[in-house]
């Protein structure tokens, strides 16, 4: 089973919805220890999301570049450009294809991680986003299908929140209330958390 | 905590209207419309000094481009970092061919953004530099004081390269006296009532009535300790002392001194703070060079203040003392 | 509520303190240390420009003593008018010997004070002429209009007085143009939310969360109405339709606009304000010259906002664009 | 009867532990319409008052001259000012005496109502202290001792209070809200029907 323009499509369709629902939710993870805007930004990045015209292209490689586009444009805050870098590898990768295996997508979420750590000067473990599609890219290894993808998906983001709860947060202003952080969710492992459910 | 404003969405292109509305030196350029740039035409040989942030902190950081100032500037939405095409629109806009310093505090997103911006310039041979505002001694330990956020001190860092380009030094030249008031610099702020999001409903901490936050961040992020609400002396003791832990200061030391009010503080607290800090460096036999209380960089509707103290050398001081002007920053 | 202060009767003698250690231009003086001068000397042959009032106001109202501005002012209690010892002290501060100005607003302690002092200095040979803001259209009707309040708008008349004193023009030249642009000012404020005097432990006022007065005097006295809190852009129209009422404009004129911050309300709403105020006076044909933006009169940390506007002539214009410095305001 | 300068010593002290205590009171009357200092700032006079050394003379106009210096030294506010100013009065009719009958102070407090008259554009029926003081005036005219002029003071202050509770306020800013004043006392009359009391 392969992923298409038109997957993408629904899948933006659904993050979207979603990242308006989530938005005060979010925010109130954010406001912990952070500044309290991830949920906003996140839905207007939705927004942003949302308006990319993806009927316009077969190219997978080409509609994740309009997708990186539009993140990139929405916000300048952390979370949304290592997001963007993230939209950007798969374009890279898919540029040029019209379809890709879903076997073949846990490593490209390995090859976004790659990205967004060099970007981010963080690393898997530092109770990141990262952590989230690491653990996303592991249990996702033998997917075959999309159903089996957001199946697997879904638990390892999960898991990764459940196991790096009780760390402390090594990234950003938190990494100073190492304490605090503790038994707290970090908020951009909390978002892919609750869109994936 | 109610606002005077229209819809959310509109807060920052509407600010942004009324700031060049008022001050015609400032011109909004870039496609994305969220650069702010010298209306002047830039001056030829001259190294262009770009710098860029969220919204929420006027003056900071939009309010400093001027001559002798900062020549471009990026704004983010709300307490987010410039989207990578306003950096990008703001480098453009500052390069005159001597190649762009880009001097903003170190906030991740600002960072990664103004990171990929350079990449993306060099491909049209633009060259960068980038130094990054650290001052805030709260936001981590002297071991790790490169992971230190940007705050109020940011603008001596302005001033003084500022005044570097002015003389067309060179991007190096420019860069280096940068750094050396960034390492220079330390903050050390003070919250006693939040703020609000435009887009939000909620303040964005709580605090009770009789306690106040030290260190906490110009976001609202948790500080160094709570205690209860202390007086004035007291308070701004507590402040020095954080920072001369961190760059101590001897007899016949020249400072300069910013007594910053994060938004709400009344500028007449603001003055009782600085007689404190003034009189406890003077006891010390530290000398107070061109001090400068009042808003300079805030979080909206914030009430607290937050000290700065930049440590002089002959160079820095002739930096600082040059002449230069923005909106909100006049010298000579 | 909470205030970063000592004790509530050293407010205003430390805020003094702070502010000429901060600005080396302005000094105390007095023997009741309650009135602070120009540090440099009297200029031979210019008249003297005095103003006073309540301490809670900062930058007004001695935040305007400057070359070009007013050139020594009393200072009283958070919101009270200066003491007569004081009046007398800074009159005697500012006479060069070519009489003093007494400008300062329409309020009955200042007005009775600066009276008792002018009749004081008289038997020392000074003479006096008085001129009273009175531009607050919101604190009486236009049928008395002269016992109107002075709010934000006093701060055009000090600059337009100074201005022409430095033309060593004669007292009654002076005082000419400072009623004159007295009489071309209107201003209306705006309140959110209270402060709260130093000596107390409640707030000057009460409102609700969702609601904002039109009209209140600066020291928290009820406005003209009520109403749930609108949109920026519905509040100031309403705010310049209250002005135009009673200052016409027509297209073709030139005016003036200060958009005044009363403390607590950040820099981005007075833009977003001031955005559509010069918007709104595009639309009539009204020019806008010269507008500030800012905390210029506060009442420490009320939130809210003044509008103030001053209708141009060539002479008025002329003044108000004339160089001239204070701590916190500059032209040329 | 005669009032001497022992008198004035006592109904100083009087005055001055009063204001202390009324001092949230009065702030509160004047908050209604006003800026809501008038407690803080009397308390503050009161204190002033009391430093006075009134041991140092047996002339009465020299005592009501340093009441008079004490007042205005403390406070620039309207209210204060126009105590001072009646102190200026008693002083001058005082001056040179070292005891007057209380049978005539009442025609001093008319001099005061004058003098402040002149200095506050204000008329008796604005509702001001002018009110009180005028009512103070016409209810001690038969006093002939100190207990006499006490009784008839409080029953004229009291008087002059209900009376003109009902009046708009015609002075200050409070004149702007007439229908609002209507019902309200004026915290000047408050303070000297409270200090009698
Ligand atoms: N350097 C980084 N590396 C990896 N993830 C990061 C980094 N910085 C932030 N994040 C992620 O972004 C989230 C915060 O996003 P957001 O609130 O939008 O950022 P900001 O700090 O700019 O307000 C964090 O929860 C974390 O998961
Ligand atoms: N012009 C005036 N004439 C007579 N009484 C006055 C006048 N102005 C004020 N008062 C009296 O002073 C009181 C207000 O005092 P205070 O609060 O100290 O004055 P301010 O208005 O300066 O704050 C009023 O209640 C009134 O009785
Ligand atoms: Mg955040
Ligand atoms: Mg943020
Ligand atoms: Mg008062
Ligand atoms: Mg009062």
């Amino acid at each position: 089973m392969s992923l298409t323009a038109a997957d993408l499509s629904l899948a933006v369709d659904h993050l979207a919805s979603k990242l308006e629902e989530l938005e005060p939710v979010l925010n109130s993870a954010d406001s912990r220890l952070g500044d309290g805007d991830t949920g906003t930004m996140l839905a207007r990045m939705g927004r942003g999301l949302a308006d990319v015209d993806l009927e316009s292209t077969d190219d997978l490689g080409a509609a994740f570049m309009l997708l990186t586009k539009a993140t990139l444009a929405s916000t300048g805050s952390s979370l949304g450009t290592l997001i963007g870098t993230a939209f950007m590898t798969f374009a890279k990768t898919t540029k040029g294809k019209s379809e890709i295996e879903w076997s073949e997508v846990f490593a490209m979420v390995d090859d976004a991680v790659v990205a967004m750590s060099a970007r981010g000067k963080s690393a898997v473990g530092d109770k990141t986003i990262l952590d989230s599609l690491n653990a996303i890219a592991r249990s996702t290894e033998s997917a075959t299908d999309r159903d089996e993808f957001v199946t697997q998906a879904r638990s390892g983001a999960q898991t990764a929140l459940d196991e790096l709860r009780d760390q402390p947060c090594q990234i950003g202003r938190a990494r100073m209330y190492k304490e605090q952080s503790i038994g707290m969710d970090d908020p951009g492992m909390l978002a892919i958390a609750l869109i994936l459910k | 905590m109610k606002k005077l404003i229209n819809a959310p969405e509109n807060y920052v292109t509407e600010m942004l209207e009324g700031l060049v509305a008022c001050h015609p030196s400032l011109t909004i350029c870039g496609d994305s419309q969220r650069v702010v740039r010298r209306s002047a035409e830039n001056t030829p040989g001259k190294v262009g000094i770009v710098s860029g942030g969220g919204s929420g902190h006027l003056p900071l950081f939009t309010g400093y481009v001027g001559q002798g100032f900062i020549d471009a500037c990026a704004i983010g939405n709300v307490f987010e970092g410039p989207a990578i095409d306003s950096c990008v629109d703001a480098i453009n806009a500052a390069d005159s061919g001597q190649g762009v310093l880009l001097l903003f505090g170190n906030y991740g997103g600002d960072r990664m953004n103004f990171e990929m911006a350079s990449e993306l310039v060099a491909m049209d041979d633009i060259v960068t530099a980038t130094v990054l505002g650290n001052d805030d001694v709260a936001s981590a330990s002297p071991e790790e004081a490169s992971k230190r956020r940007g705050v109020a001190g940011l603008i001596y860092a302005y001033k003084i390269a500022g005044a570097k380009a002015e003389q067309l030094a060179t991007l190096e030249e420019v860069a280096r006296v940068a750094q050396k008031a960034v390492d220079a610099t330390r903050s050390i702020g003070i919250a006693l009532a939040p703020c609000r999001l435009p887009s939000s409903t909620e303040p964005n901490f709580q605090i009770h009535d009789n306690e106040m936050e030290m260190g906490m961040g110009i976001h609202g992020e948790p500080g160094l300790w709570r205690s209860e609400l202390k007086s004035a002396d007291e308070t701004v003791a507590e402040m020095l002392n954080l920072i001369l832990a961190d760059l101590p200061l001897a007899a016949g030391d020249r400072v300069s001194v910013l007594l910053n009010g994060l938004g709400a503080t009344p500028l007449e607290e603001l003055f009782i703070l600085f007689r404190r800090a003034n009189q406890l460096l003077a006891d010390r036999g530290v000398e107070v060079v061109a001090p400068i209380v009042g808003n300079m960089a805030t979080s909206m509707e914030m009430a607290g203040a937050s000290l700065s103290i930049l440590k002089l050398d002959d160079e820095l001081e002739a930096l600082l003392t040059a002449p230069g002007v923005c909106p909100f920053w006049r010298v000579g």
